[in-house]
């Protein structure tokens, strides 16, 4: 293959989506032949804007999560929530962040270091490739793989290498806990979301994000279709992402802070932005599959994509400040004897009516 | 149960020293050989289901450090006090903590707070102090940085 | 100084290891240092180690006059001030033949009444961090800070209240206090419920707490378990109806008792106590005598040559305090016998077996309070 | 499989009962009291540090180192230095009120041994200092004008006693 053959088939997988964005792409790419530069440049400017891009809105919406989580539980336990720094507390989570970054950030001595600073880059590799394949509006998606939703459970299965490698790493007996049970957990609840998802790009007739949602056109959100499967992939992803009620590799009254306990200053922090970001990915792909991703009316389809995805975050927020954390055998029993098999049944049901009606 | 009335029964049963009452409660001295055979008595035949606590108290004066069990019956609400009177220089008595398993930490506990050493206790090792402090409950304890009220 | 090892190293069997659960760790409410060998996640053994935060106060106590051993007593169970006083108040008034009068010993009950109501509620919201709640303690403490606020106007402080003092109380009733009370007693049930249904009937709570850290009634009796826990086991020893001191026995109330002597049953005793102390609350408003608060003390108080044992029911148990006196005007000896330190020593017959989550279940659902057992 | 399915139910309803309780907190108003900006109401018996105030009608404290107090302390947190007159014996003033804030267990027994009301603990709460050595006070020094409702109530606890003319009564 001829090497403009094949750049042309790269330009072709990662820009083929809607309208807006591809458009664009078209024309820098008119503008640039004007040039005497390989158009390769060009593709390498635009990768790095993305990511620069991506990475922006992860890190601000990561903060703004958490301003809002904090606000939220506030409300729920009758209290005020952070008020002081800017205007309602709004910069709180800044100033957070800024102390993190500036704080000193301590190796024990015991360490694994390689292993140890590599971890939090991993969870966070994890996060932030699974952010590229979320479509935010009509082509506005920074890259539109046509195997999407499989490269969603991909890469996210990243971070549990990243969680185990945390826990091993400290040379800690409840990291190491952590870590473990992190690892059991997430293998336990992929394979109910795998089952969910089947289901729906069953449905949808394709594995990607933008066709999935264009799938649920006019209204038709497969959460009509498939309610039990929306709530099995709520409650199977809230695992996933170690959230309380499932919070149990941090657990913090019986594992200190389980695999994070040994991590402090720029490394935590990246462990709690890749936490909240992985609230917000769930919720988004929540959305997509389930709630007819950008679809709504007078709003733009931007709009409504982050108000039906914070409606989801808020779900989860609720759920989470309202439960007592489950214990880890009945965490097992949950996925293995109630969500797999409720779900292999709806993914049975829903073959048999797409093959006979 | 009158004092006097538990104080009959337990007499057949093992040596008593001396007796008093005080405040409507029997104390009885029990010599330590009998401590106890007494106490299995007391559980078993007369009701008392019930250790409260076990201390000691150190008597200088006497050179003595008196073992107390304080003894309660939640059927017939009698309580009873059986004490052992011990020599302060070599503190010991069997233990108790088979048949009142309360009795394990509070023997644990006087242990190291007076010095008392109690036979076949299966914990012998401290409880809460260090083993640098020794019997600082006794009277005659000196602290490094202990300090007098004023009177 | 020699380092304390409960486990020798060759007692281990090569899929076990040591871990060492405080002193510093969440679920220990408190400075206590739990040395558990584990096999993976299972308790195979453990072995609680106190003492970290000693305070000798029985030592405290013999250098001191009477009436100033009464303030050291608050300290010892900071949640409920007033059952450690009154225990102690309690002996040193039998040693001295002291009678107290009516409106004295009801100002008594309606503070140890609040007190265990502020115990429960500070163990409910403690609880729910225990098992990963993080909202129940903003509920139970509005209802806390109510209590407290009404015991500081009554007493002068929040905590160590100080309260009693030998031959009655120090302070009567402040204006408005009764109204406060009412207003608090008013809706109290209801928010009880809504613990219950937020916190105790869940099902992931359930599911953590029922038939999790089984003690046996006999087991319970012969570790000398007191309180809840042990009325849990299918006991029904309330020292309040057993032994009615203080003026108990003029006030209906039911003793709660369960059969299972789980977790889950020491809970649900604990709300429905909750509820049984605010309806004594309610009577003791309602039957308030006029009179003296307190009897005539003398300046220096010398009891009679003796000793005396008194026990009240503390919010966690069985509290009581023995009094050695030799005549003089300090004690000769003052032991406080204190719940949590037999409740916690009957811990390793729970949790052989168990998943270390299930450790901290069961030791939040025993109630410790660790100046309580470092005395 | 009826008892699977019942479970689920059950379960399920027990977690909404649970969501609705949150639910019902989430409509209700903050039960937070903003603490700097707004103060807490202090009752009349509160027990903060100990002071010695300046009396109004003799514009000096009223202590007259009888050293009851320091014999109430359960703690010796408070020590007397006597005033000495011109003749070297000592007078029945106090020169010197030490008060160790670092001891004080603020249990009130050197408020009610006092038979001057000579002192009273004040409304302060806020006590946390960042150095040590400023624990130990020395009140006659502060010469504090004790104002508020803590102060008319001691003033008129003293002038009562005056007035009736014993110089012991209790205080606090």
């Amino acid at each position: 293959m001829e090497n403009g053959e094949e750049m042309e088939l790269i330009r072709e997988l990662l820009y083929n989506s809607g309208e807006p964005l591809s458009e664009f792409y078209r024309w820098l790419h008119k503008a640039w032949a004007g040039f005497s530069v390989p158009p390769v440049f060009l593709d390498l400017m635009i990768q790095f804007a993305v990511a620069a891009a991506v990475f922006g809105f992860v890190a601000v919406n990561a903060l703004w999560i958490i301003y809002y989580e904090r606000k939220f539980s506030a409300k729920l336990q009758i209290r005020i929530g952070p008020n002081r720094v800017g205007p309602l507390g709004l910069l709180q989570t800044v100033a957070d962040t800024v102390k993190l970054l500036i704080k000193e950030d301590i190796n024990p001595s015991k360490v694994d270091r390689v292993v140890f600073i590599l971890a939090p880059g991993i969870v966070f590799l994890g996060t932030f490739l699974t952010m590229l394949v979320i479509p935010f509006g009509n082509g506005l998606i920074a890259a539109d793989l046509s195997i999407g939703i499989l490269y969603i459970l991909a890469v996210s299965g990243l971070a549990v290498i990243g969680l185990l490698a945390g826990g091993w790493a400290s040379n800690n007996k409840y990291s190491l806990m952590g870590g473990m049970r992190s690892a059991a957990q997430i293998v336990a609840y992929e394979i109910p979301v795998l089952v969910v998802i089947l289901g729906i790009v069953m449905l949808a007739g394709t594995m990607k994000m933008g066709g999935i949602v264009e799938a649920q056109a006019g209204y038709r959100w497969f959460v009509i279709y498939q309610p039990i499967a929306f709530l099995i992939f709520l409650i199977a992803a809230n695992a996933e992402i170690n959230r309380a009620p499932f919070d149990l590799p941090e657990a913090e009254s019986e594992l200190v802070s389980g695999f994070i306990t040994e991590y402090s200053g720029m490394k935590f922090a990246f462990f709690f932005l890749a936490e909240y970001t992985n609230l917000f990915i769930v919720s988004a792909v929540a959305v997509t599959l389930f709630l007819g991703g950008w679809e709504g009316p007078f709003f733009p389809p931007f709009v409504w994509f982050i108000i039906k995805t914070y409606a989801v975050v808020t779900v989860l927020m609720w759920m989470r400040w309202t439960f007592p954390r489950i214990r880890v055998d009945h965490l097992m029993q949950f996925s293995w004897k109630y969500l797999l098999p409720i779900a292999l049944v709806n993914l049975l049901v829903t073959a048999i009516v797409i093959k006979f009606i | 149960m009158t004092v006097r009335e538990l104080l009959e029964k337990i007499k057949q049963k093992a040596e008593i020293e001396d007796s008093k009452e005080d405040l409507g409660v029997l104390n009885a001295y029990v010599k330590p050989s009998s401590l106890r055979s007494l106490l299995i008595y007391m559980r078993d035949s007369l009701g008392f289901d019930w250790m409260s606590f076990m201390t000691a108290l150190d008597m200088p004066q006497e050179n003595t450090i008196e073992a107390v069990y304080e003894l309660f019956s939640n059927s017939s609400k009698d309580s009873a006090r059986i004490k052992v009177k011990l020599s302060r220089q070599a503190a010991e008595v069997e233990t108790v903590s088979d048949i009142y398993r309360t009795a394990e930490w509070h023997e644990r506990e006087a242990a190291e707070m007076f010095g008392i050493t109690f036979k076949n206790h299966p914990h012998p090792e401290n409880l809460i102090l260090t083993p640098d402090i020794k019997a600082p409950l006794r009277k005659d304890f000196s602290g490094g940085d202990m300090k007098r009220m004023p009177e | 100084m020699e380092q304390k090892t409960a486990f020798e190293i060759q007692e281990l069997t090569s899929d076990e290891y040591v871990l060492s659960m405080g002193p510093q760790h969440p679920a220990t409410h408190g400075v206590l240092r739990i040395l558990l060998r584990m096999d993976g996640e299972v308790v195979v053994n453990l072995q609680p180690d106190p003492g970290y935060i000693h305070s000798s106060i029985e030592k405290i106590c013999e250098n001191r006059k009477y009436d100033q051993v009464m303030p050291y007593t608050d300290r010892m169970d900071y949640l409920s001030a007033v059952s450690y006083n009154l225990a102690y108040a309690l002996a040193v008034e039998k040693l001295m033949g002291l009678e107290v009068p009516n409106r004295g010993r009801h100002i008594r009950v309606i503070l140890a009444e609040m007190n265990r109501i502020m115990s429960h509620l500070l163990w409910f919201a403690a609880y729910g961090i225990d098992m990963g709640a993080l909202t129940p303690i903003w509920y139970a403490f509005r209802e806390r800070e109510n209590l407290i606020t009404l015991i500081e106007m009554q007493t002068g402080n929040r905590l160590t209240h100080h309260a009693l003092r030998i031959g009655g109380v120090k302070n009567d009733l402040p204006t408005g206090f009764v109204e406060g009370l009412n207003k608090f007693l008013e809706n109290f049930n209801d928010m009880v419920d809504e613990y219950e249904a937020l916190f105790i009937d869940n099902v992931i709570f359930k599911a953590r707490t029922k038939s999790i850290g089984v003690l046996k009634k006999e087991n319970a009796i012969s570790y000398g378990v007191t309180g809840p826990n042990l009325r849990a086991s299918g006991c029904d020893i309330d020292l309040r109806k057993l032994a009615p001191y203080s003026g108990y026995e003029n006030f209906s109330f039911e003793v709660c008792s369960e059969k299972n002597g789980d977790s889950w049953d020491r809970c649900k005793i604990r709300m429905n106590e909750m509820r049984q102390s605010a309806s004594i609350l309610r009577q003791a408003i309602d039957t308030l005598p006029e009179g003296e608060i307190s009897a005539k003390a003398p300046k220096i108080i010398k009891p009679t040559p003796g000793g005396c044992y008194a026990k009240v029911e503390g919010p966690r148990g069985e509290v009581g305090a023995y009094v050695v006196s030799a005549g003089t005007d300090k004690p000769y000896r003052v032991k406080f016998r204190s719940p949590s330190f037999s409740n916690l020593s009957a811990l390793n017959e729970m949790c052989a077996g168990v998943k270390i989550a299930d450790l901290v279940a069961i030791m939040g659902s025993l109630d410790i309070v660790i100046p309580e057992i470092d005395r | 499989m009826f008892k699977y399915a019942a479970d689920i139910i059950k379960g399920v309803l027990s977690l909404c009962e649970g969501l609705g309780v949150t639910l019902k907190h989430f409509f209700r108003k903050p039960f937070t009291l903003r603490y700097p900006d707004v103060r807490p109401e202090i009752p009349l018996r509160f027990r903060g540090r100990l002071v010695l105030p300046v009396d109004p009608d003799k514009g000096a404290h009223r202590c007259t180192a009888c050293m009851m107090c320091v014999k109430a302390c359960p703690n010796r947190s408070i020590e007397i230095e006597k005033e000495t007159g011109e003749d070297g014996k000592p007078k029945p003033r106090a020169a010197k009120y030490y008060y160790n804030l670092g001891t004080c267990i603020f249990c009130n027994m050197c408020v009610e041994s006092c038979p001057f009301a000579a002192i009273v603990m004040s409304d302060e709460y806020e006590l946390a200092v960042y150095d040590r050595e400023t624990l130990m006070q020395e009140l006659t020094a502060e010469n504090l004008r004790l104002d508020g409702a803590k102060g008319a109530w001691w003033k008129s606890k003293f002038r009562e006693e005056t007035a009736a003319g014993k110089g012991e009564a209790s205080n606090g």
